[in-house]
């Protein structure tokens, strides 16, 4: 199963995982990403906003779904992403990936997380003490995508 | 033929819109070449695309690199590199 | 935080979630393990029951929690572990790691059950077509734990 | 001083109780003489323990190997390799 969504709803982190075990699976592996109020010098995030290129963002998720479920041979691959404005707190992303033995599920879940974060057209802006900026992109990120080629 | 220009994020904003139909001469033959055909026409364009090294591209939403060829495109995405997840 | 719970209860996994969110934190990274039905040539696993080394077992668990919490600077760490006898479907294990960003999430989590699997006091007896037979721990379990050292 | 012996998982059902009181002389310093004593006394417990190779152990509630000295222990365990998770 694939089953990717990118969406303004709040993330159902219960009704994801019920989907992500109904397959008769032992192991299912899951990131979630939150958006944190992350102190600065400008005061704390108020609020957190996800653009995205609409087609081209689904298309690339999808891709990395297949390709994490080729592989690792994974039973289930999901690939959530809120878009729109949101809260600290408040959850950004839910990735799961399901399979036999645990490995599999481990890897295909850092997998998906770190392709995500470069590969896949989102982009922040967070307004704190009532300023917008845009989130500059982390090198880290390329390094740890990096890891996977 | 037409291409749709589709601008994100800090690129949408420096621009003034997401969305516009540029018809650009067949000498301007990749992506690199059209933004600075684009950059050419208008300051606000020159101002938004100043710095070259952070902009990122998609030729009909497959991401490229700026020498790619745009022969053929559509849609032809800018913007910058990305902060999902 | 650190929670460590030995328990024949059923496994909640919203509420699981929501104790290692409500940390502020930035990443969640979960392991979840389910009891697979496992054909074999003797038929399905009907039921699979865990003894455990009760006041070892939670030392154990509490012992690993606390070396993740170290290594990686986490918000929490959450070790779940269910005893007594379920059914295929069912969850066994559930472990939690939570952090400002995600490396550290997901190297947590997989360290986590890599080293549960080998270090604490858990036996596993499948019972399939009426008879019970206990499970031979695995090679695999005792490389993966070998990672981390 | 006597010892409190926990058998664990097929080592308790071999043994046929899960835990017993024990007083071995002084001269039974390791976890492997401890084995070797039990089964001397007792047929059961040499069945139980007849794979050595898959035994392992804990004194006090903490794993130890087979070599290690049991002096003032006051609980050692016998179990299988662990299959949790």
């Amino acid at each position: 199963m694939i089953r990717v969504v990118v969406s303004p709803a709040n993330i159902d982190l219960a009704a994801e995982m019920a989907l992500a075990e109904a397959n008769g699976v032992g192991a299912v592996a899951t990131f979630t990403g939150l958006v944190r109020a992350d102190p600065g010098v400008v005061g704390d995030v108020e609020t957190l906003e996800l653009e995205h290129y609409p087609g081209a963002t689904e298309a690339a998720l999808e891709g990395l779904a297949c390709e994490a479920q080729t592989r690792w041979s994974l039973a289930s691959v999901t690939v959530v992403h809120r878009v729109g404005p949101m809260r600290p707190g408040e959850r950004i992303v839910f990735v799961a990936a399901s399979s036999r033995h645990r490995g599999a599920a481990l890897d295909a879940c850092a997998f998906l997380i770190d392709r995500l974060k470069t590969d896949a057209p989102f982009w922040k802006r967070e307004t704190r003490s009532g300023t917008a900026a845009w989130v500059e992109a982390r090198e880290a990120d390329d390094d740890a995508a990096r890891r996977w080629t | 033929m037409a291409i749709r220009m589709l601008y994100f994020a800090w690129v949408r904003e420096r621009v003034g819109t997401g969305e516009e139909l540029v018809d650009p001469p067949a000498s301007v033959a990749t992506v690199a070449a059209l933004i600075d055909w684009l950059a050419a026409g208008s300051p606000t364009h020159a101002a938004a695309f100043a710095e070259r090294g952070r902009l990122r591209a998609a030729v009909d939403q497959v991401f490229v690199s700026l020498d790619a060829p745009i022969e053929g495109a559509r849609e032809v995405a800018l913007f910058p590199p990305v902060t999902g997840g």
